[in-house]
């Protein structure tokens, strides 16, 4: 395949970056969410511009700096990452309109801080998307890490200071602790971090150096939130709504999960992880992942921890679909990163509308308020419906990869954590959407006269839920990027 | 802690007599230390710099760089002195002078004083009141010539042993002694501490200076042969007259530390009484 | 140079140094220091090293001693060791 | 035994100024009064100066000054005459050094003085510890 | 005028340090200017020295044109060039930020303070530059006496009982460093580095050198406070006034670490040192405990300054073990460190310095709020914390990079654990700081805009250096690989895997 040397992926990361300063300077508001929108518009723009020429199989490479051989600050854009950019570019537009609405109808403190620290997290985020080797990929973790510090800890109260000291704990800790080493293993094994086709370990003999590198690594990207590094994320669930909504929905965890999948891919490679056999033991750990994160949400009141939970266990959906190393459910669970980011983030949406509209934080107290906001419970119910993967929303054509894949790679047990889980989703959803609807009037805490929250709060999450059910019937291109990503 | 400093002591002892095995006897003409580079020195003294004295020219012209340094650590130290002890704004406390004629003693309060060149008062020193006629005449006598030997110790560095250091440091020894016979004050009186800082500063000024000279002559820093371009006489007696020049120098810088190190001391940095 | 001079003199010196570190009186402290540096140039004279001898008994015996008593003068002679 | 006579004889003030120096340094570990550690402090250098004057000595040779008299030319000049001269210049510096650290270490203690009244450091650490 | 940049390098401080402490009794507005013109010689000397050991390789100089062995010569490599364009350039920028400070703190004494800087900065600048092991020694001795004194200067409850365990501890390290060499000269007869290095090894197997040997790395390892010997460095750091420690700290232990390294390399070969003593191992577990020894008392303080300086006393466990890891990799890492080391305290010791000036404590509770009082000091204290943790692209996270490398290289897994070790005990350490600056006090009106004008910031002359040193921080860091390709490489010795 032909690769073009172009400054496009540079100035994907650069965009965000250089609005920093023009939002911290800006004094008035409105002048400052102007500088966030152009940032964001010019983002997706430059994101856009490159898609027809990956999806024609090109690749645009861009190295910054080459500080060691083998080891350099290089972008490189695939199919892959342009998938993930894609995701995430186009939503940070959502979620800043979103956080406008989100952020001035509560009045919040501090707001440009805010922003600045919100546009560094989504440059961090692409530069993650479109980084060419493990070196890169870290630089960027470490940066996102630091930039949602400020986000989590918004409010600067003891609550926040406890989460703030929770995810710094699990992320920077696993990430220098198993990450670090790891990286410096690989690169004195193989002189090289490029993620390459088939693997830079391709040709390693030792299996159990080999099984320490992947467990290293599989843990060490603690933003996947595998267990037992998950706590973090109900933990984060302070923050703003937007924040848990964009970070924790799509940025953090995303890039948690698509860290892992870079390696699967990039730095073991498909061939040596089914020659030994450990593709299985993965499968093994998000599955455990998978049950107990939605058992766990099953217990939970408070509506955004429920969510946190839900997350969890989906996030292991796309490393379960990786890790079954057959093409579709590689495809289902790289399409998975796309599907559930919009169903996730309409359901993140609702909730924040919801403490907006409302102030309410917990499902007891949520009965009947389809009656109050019809608008958001039907948006709820349509992201419900994506992340639980039924029809006819986006979600379904991902689980139902994942399904294909673990046929094809004949994992029974696989099949039926996946049908499990998916009840157990059915579980944890539903009944909020029925409480909201259908209840007797007596038991209603909410009187039946429509009171939506505020209009940025609401087009946002129509929007994201309207994307959920069209990509029920357009999902093609981000399958046209998953093929190209899982066959190159 | 007496325990581990003698255990400490006896293993550093135990390795340094394990290491005195293989050491040449003592006063061996020919171990490495007598045989490798000295013999160069006490060789061509003669011939390269016209000094007999050969500690002198190795001193002052081979490794007289490191000299520039150990003058410095002494204007280092003084200066040190000086920044650490040294208290400008001095808090007025009651002063003692005593009636010549009489003896009585009597306390000023507070800011008021006697001026000090009054005929029939003299100030006296609070807690250590030295009045002793043998003593002070002794060394207003003695004083003199003991700067006349120091400047001689100074000049014969060449051929004898002693130079800028030892003189400077004797020289200053004179200052010393007059402040503790008579008291600071007089000292101080007939050197200023103005004169004492700045002729510190002279002094080592003056060495490096020579060898900024000789850099600016054209050669490399304090190779004196370059001296020769200026002034009149030949490339190894420049060496000669170099080296007296970086010497007084040295004498100067020395003779000023050590006066400002005593008296700061002394004074606890007040320069009003004193031993 | 003479032995049993030089054993003598290395003799005293050592006698010196003990004593200057064991006195229980600061000034003395200082008197012995200035022997032991004193015993010191003599021994360096001895070995025909004149000038670091005569350094010696300019700075170690004079000087330092003066420096010593001043400082005993503006502080304490009392010590416990 | 022989030649351990020989070697005490050949050695012997090097084994001295090593007693010197053990001398000081225990003085500057185990005394307790900061005045007495600076004179252990000086001990231990002074010792020093000592082995580097024992490394230039010669038997049977001269102080390092010249004679004029015995002409020009290496051929004149005897080294084997001539205590080696650079140890003496070398310890030169290192006595300036000792007594600039002396001086220092002295205005640094009458400062601790004004400070505490004692110049014992285990009541310097007890005023400390009560504040 | 280029051949001559190594001796103007040291001499021109030299003779302003004496021209200042005259202008001290005549006209003291003119010290600091002066002071200022003579460090950016030196920096300018030593970067134009950089280039020309890059052009034409080793620069001689000697001193009154006598030949080594017999007179006292220069000798620069590119290592000397490197640690001289850190050390000058260190001195510069915390003498620009040391001016305020000095001003408000010692009115009267400025001049002579500014001599005593200069002189040691001048001390440091020649240790490195010289190749004569006696030459060393004098300029040694001028560095710690001028850092006795500045310590000194501190807080007068502390800092002189501080600063003469100080001069005791000092001494007896430079003493023993002397008393090695005085055990090399009566072995070989020389001074001279290079010399020393051509009459050893015949005599490789004698117990002389050895102990020789022995006694330069234990002066040594005092001087530069390797664990157990680092008892002395706490306190003289944690009381010296904030305008010596700023650029005490950063220095005078690198320095030291580069004394170790001249002598590891220049005077006893690598030869000797890796292979006909092994020692190597035993250093590097040394090195471990001192990291982890230093991150955990670290841990115990309550005071920003007194953290930091244990900080330090691990900095030196990465240094020293890096070098006694014995291949290039780990070399290379644990020079690049004592650049990046130097930056990184220098960052830090400003951003103290500049809280110092407004809050005039530094203990944990008085860091309360300062995110909102002075934003710029903390944004340059926060990237100077994330370089110690060791964050790319920062400097911090290369050399850590070049160590661990090394480390899995020599197979010594211990070390490398030290290091990870101890950077997550920074996450700690750091963050609990940040904390404290940035939710206490607690805001009590949340969910209403915060007020204006709530922002006092240091003087620009003390901001502007610390936001420069933030950046250099970043810069190095990208360009660390160059550093050590071009310039780190060539110097590491041959016959080291």
């Amino acid at each position: 395949m032909e690769v073009i040397h172009s400054i496009r992926p540079l100035l994907a990361v650069l965009v965000s970056i250089c609005a920093v300063p023009l939002i911290a300077s800006s004094r008035k508001e409105n002048i400052r969410e102007m500088w966030t929108f152009a940032a964001a518009i010019a983002k997706f723009l430059i994101v856009v511009s490159m898609l027809p020429a990956v999806l024609r199989g090109t690749q645009f490479s861009y190295t910054l700096w080459e500080f060691l051989p083998g080891a350099s600050i290089e972008f490189k854009v695939d199919s892959l990452g342009m998938l993930f950019a894609l995701v995430a570019s186009s939503l940070w537009i959502i979620t800043s309109a979103y956080s406008i609405g989100y952020m001035r109808g509560l009045k919040e403190h501090s707001q440009s801080r805010y922003f600045c620290f919100f546009a560094l997290a989504l440059s961090a985020t692409i530069g993650v998307a479109f980084s060419a080797n493990l070196l890169t990929l870290y630089l960027f973790y470490e940066m996102l890490s630091l930039a949602t510090y400020p986000l989590v800890t918004h409010h600067q109260d003891p609550e926040a200071r406890q989460s703030g000291r929770k995810y710094l704990t699990y992320i920077l800790g696993t990430s220098i602790g198993l990450v670090l080493p790891a990286m410096l293993v690989v690169y004195h094994l193989t002189g090289s971090l490029e993620f390459s086709a088939h693997g830079l370990l391709a040709d390693t003999t030792s299996k159990a150096l080999v099984t320490l590198l992947l467990l290293m690594l599989l843990f060490g990207f603690a933003k996947a939130a595998i267990m037992p590094f998950h706590a973090w994320l109900p933990a984060a669930m302070v923050a703003p709504t937007p924040v848990s909504a964009l970070l924790h929905a799509v940025a953090v965890v995303k890039v948690g999960v698509f860290s892992i999948v870079r390696i699967l891919t990039g730095i073991f490679g498909v061939g040596i992880l089914s020659s030994f056999h450990l593709g299985t033991v993965v499968c093994y750990i998000a599955s455990f992942t998978i049950l107990v994160g939605s058992l766990i949400a099953l217990s939970q009141d408070e509506l955004k921890r429920r969510l946190a939970f839900s997350t969890i266990s989906q996030l292991s959906y796309i490393v379960l679909g990786v890790a079954l190393l057959s093409p579709k459910g590689m495809e289902g669970g790289i399409v998975h990163i796309a599907m559930h980011a919009f169903g996730k983030i309409t359901l993140f949406f609702c909730a924040g509308a919801i403490f907006v509209g409302t102030g309410k934080k917990y499902i007891s107290e949520m009965v009947g308020i389809g009656r109050r906001m019809p608008v958001t419970m039907a948006a709820f119910f349509v992201g419900a419906l994506s992340v639980i993967g039924l029809p006819p929303t986006g979600g379904f054509f991902s689980k139902w990869y994942l399904v294909l894949g673990t046929l094809e790679a004949n994992q029974w047990p696989m099949l039926v954590v996946l049908l499990l889980s998916s009840l157990l989703n059915a579980a944890y959803f539903l009944p909020v959407v029925y409480k909201a609807f259908f209840c007797s009037d007596e038991e209603a805490l909410f009187e039946n006269k429509v009171q939506e929250g505020p209009v940025w709060c609401v087009a946002p999450l129509v929007l994201t839920a309207v994307i959920s059910l069209f990509l029920f019937f357009y999902p093609d291109i981000f399958f046209r990027l998953a093929e190209m990503a899982v066959g190159m | 802690m007496k325990k581990i400093g003698f255990i400490i002591v006896c293993l550093s002892g135990a390795l340094l007599l394990y290491a005195t095995q293989d050491f040449p006897r003592w006063g061996d003409p020919n171990s490495p230390a007598n045989t490798h580079v000295s013999p160069r020195y006490i060789q061509k003294t003669l011939e390269e710099t016209d000094v007999p004295n050969a500690v002198t020219s190795i001193l002052a012209d081979y490794r007289g760089y490191d000299t520039m340094f150990e003058t410095t650590v002494i204007f280092a130290a003084g200066m040190s002195c000086l920044i650490l002890l040294r208290v400008f704004k001095r808090k007025e406390e009651d002063r003692y002078y005593r009636h010549i004629s009489t003896g009585v003693t009597l306390r000023v309060k507070g800011e008021k004083t006697i001026p000090e060149k009054s005929k029939e008062f003299e100030r006296i020193d609070t807690i250590w009141t030295p009045y002793d006629l043998i003593i002070k005449t002794v060394s207003r006598f003695l004083v003199p010539f003991i700067q006349l030997f120091a400047l001689y110790v100074l000049a014969h560095g060449h051929e004898s042993p002693g130079g800028g250091f030892q003189g400077g440091v004797i020289f200053g020894a004179s200052f010393i002694i007059l402040a503790i016979a008579f008291d600071l004050r007089t000292a101080l009186r007939r050197f200023k501490e103005k004169t004492d800082g700045l002729l510190a500063a002279l002094g080592v000024f003056i060495y490096a200076g020579i060898g900024a000279l000789c850099l600016l002559l054209g050669g490399n820093f304090l190779n004196y042969k370059e001296l020769a371009r200026i002034f009149p006489f030949n490339k190894i007696e420049a060496r000669a007259y170099g080296i007296l020049g970086i010497e007084t120098g040295v004498f100067i810088a020395v003779m000023a530390v050590m006066v400002c190190i005593y008296v700061n001391i002394v004074s606890e940095g007040r320069h009003d009484e004193g031993l | 140079m003479i032995p049993q001079l030089d054993i003598f003199i290395l003799t005293l010196v050592i006698v010196c140094a003990i004593a200057a570190i064991s006195v229980k009186d600061l000034l003395g402290c200082a008197i012995l220091f200035g022997a032991y540096s004193f015993m010191m140039c003599l021994l360096w004279a001895i070995m025909g090293s004149v000038d670091v001898a005569f350094t010696e008994a300019s700075v170690g015996a004079g000087v330092s001693t003066v420096f010593f008593v001043a400082a005993v003068f503006r502080t304490t002679r009392r010590t416990k060791d | 035994m022989e030649a351990l006579i020989h070697h005490v004889v050949g050695k012997y003030n090097y084994w001295l100024y090593i007693i010197l120096m053990m001398i000081g340094l225990y003085a500057m570990i185990a005394k307790n009064n900061l005045i007495k550690k600076l004179v252990g402090m000086n001990i231990f250098q002074t010792a020093i100066i000592l082995f580097y004057v024992s490394i230039g000595c010669k038997k049977g040779a001269t102080i390092p000054i010249i004679e004029e008299h015995a002409g020009m030319g290496e051929h004149a000049i005897r080294v084997a005459d001539y205590i080696n001269p650079l140890p003496h210049v070398l310890m030169l510096t290192a006595i300036v050094v000792s007594v600039s650290t002396f001086g220092v270490a002295l205005a640094l203690a009458v400062k601790i003085y004004q400070q505490y009244k004692t110049l014992e450091e285990d009541e310097i650490l007890m005023r400390l510890r009560e504040k | 005028m280029s051949q001559h940049y190594p001796v103007l390098l040291v001499t021109v401080p030299l003779l302003s340090a004496f021209i200042i402490s005259g202008l001290s009794w005549v006209k003291k507005s003119l010290c600091f200017p002066v002071a200022l013109v003579a460090l950016g010689t030196s920096v300018f000397c030593a970067i134009g020295l950089l280039f020309k050991v890059l052009d034409v390789g080793v620069v001689e100089y000697h001193m009154g044109g006598w030949m080594p062995p017999w007179g006292i010569a220069y000798r620069i490599d590119l290592l000397n060039a490197l640690v001289l364009v850190a050390v000058s350039s260190v001195a510069l920028v915390n003498l620009v930020a040391a001016h305020k400070s000095v001003q408000r703190d010692f009115p009267e004494k400025k001049g002579i303070f500014y001599a005593l800087y200069v002189l040691f900065a001048m001390g440091l600048m020649g240790i490195t530059v010289t190749g004569d092991v006696f030459n060393l020694y004098v300029l040694l001795e001028i560095a710690s006496l001028t850092a006795y004194a500045l310590i000194a200067l501190g807080k007068p409850d502390r800092a002189p009982l501080a600063s003469l365990n100080y001069v005791f501890i000092g001494t007896v390290g430079a003493c023993f460093y002397l008393l090695g060499i005085g055990y090399l000269y009566i072995m070989t007869g020389s001074l001279n580095m290079a010399d020393i290095a051509s009459l050893l090894p015949p005599i490789y197997h004698s117990k002389a050198v050895l102990v020789a040997f022995i006694f330069c790395m234990v002066g040594v390892c005092i001087k530069m406070a390797f664990f157990p010997l680092h008892t002395w460095l706490p306190n003289a750091y944690t009381y010296a006034p904030n305008p010596a420690s700023s650029v005490i700290a950063p220095l005078m232990t690198k320095v030291m670490v580069y004394v170790m390294i001249r002598l590891v390399f220049s005077v006893f070969l690598p030869d000797f040192s890796f292979h006909v003593l092994h020692i190597g191992p035993a250093l590097v577990w040394l090195a471990c405990l001192a990291i982890i020894m230093g991150s955990l008392l670290a841990l115990t303080q309550r005071n920003l300054k007194k953290m930091l300086t244990y900080i330090i006393v691990s900095e030196i466990g990465y240094m020293v073990g890096g070098l006694w890891l014995g291949n290039r990799l780990g070399m290379s890492g644990a020079i690049l460190h004592i650049l990046n080391d130097a930056i990184m305290t220098l960052c830090l010791f400003l951003a103290v310095g500049n809280i110092a000036y407004k809050v005039k404590q530094v203990g944990f509770e008085d860091l309360k709020g300062l995110f909102r009082k002075m934003p710029v000091t903390m944004a340059g204290f926060v990237a100077g914390a994330l370089s110690v943790i060791g964050v790319p692209p920062t400097c911090g996270f290369f050399s850590k990079w070049y160590l661990i490398s090394g480390a899995i290289q020599a197979g010594q897994y211990g070390f490398m654990a030290a290091l990870l070790f101890s950077s997550l005990i920074n996450i700690v350490l750091f963050f609990r700081v940040i904390e404290i600056a940035y939710f206490e006090p607690m805001n009590p009106l949340h969910g209403v805009a915060p007020k204006r004008g709530i922002i006092e910031e240091v003087p620009l002359s003390m901001l502007i250096p610390l936001l420069l040193v933030a950046v250099s921080l970043i810069v190095v860091g990208i360009y660390s690989g160059t550093i050590v390709n071009h310039i780190i490489v060539p110097v590491l010795p041959k016959g080291i895997g």
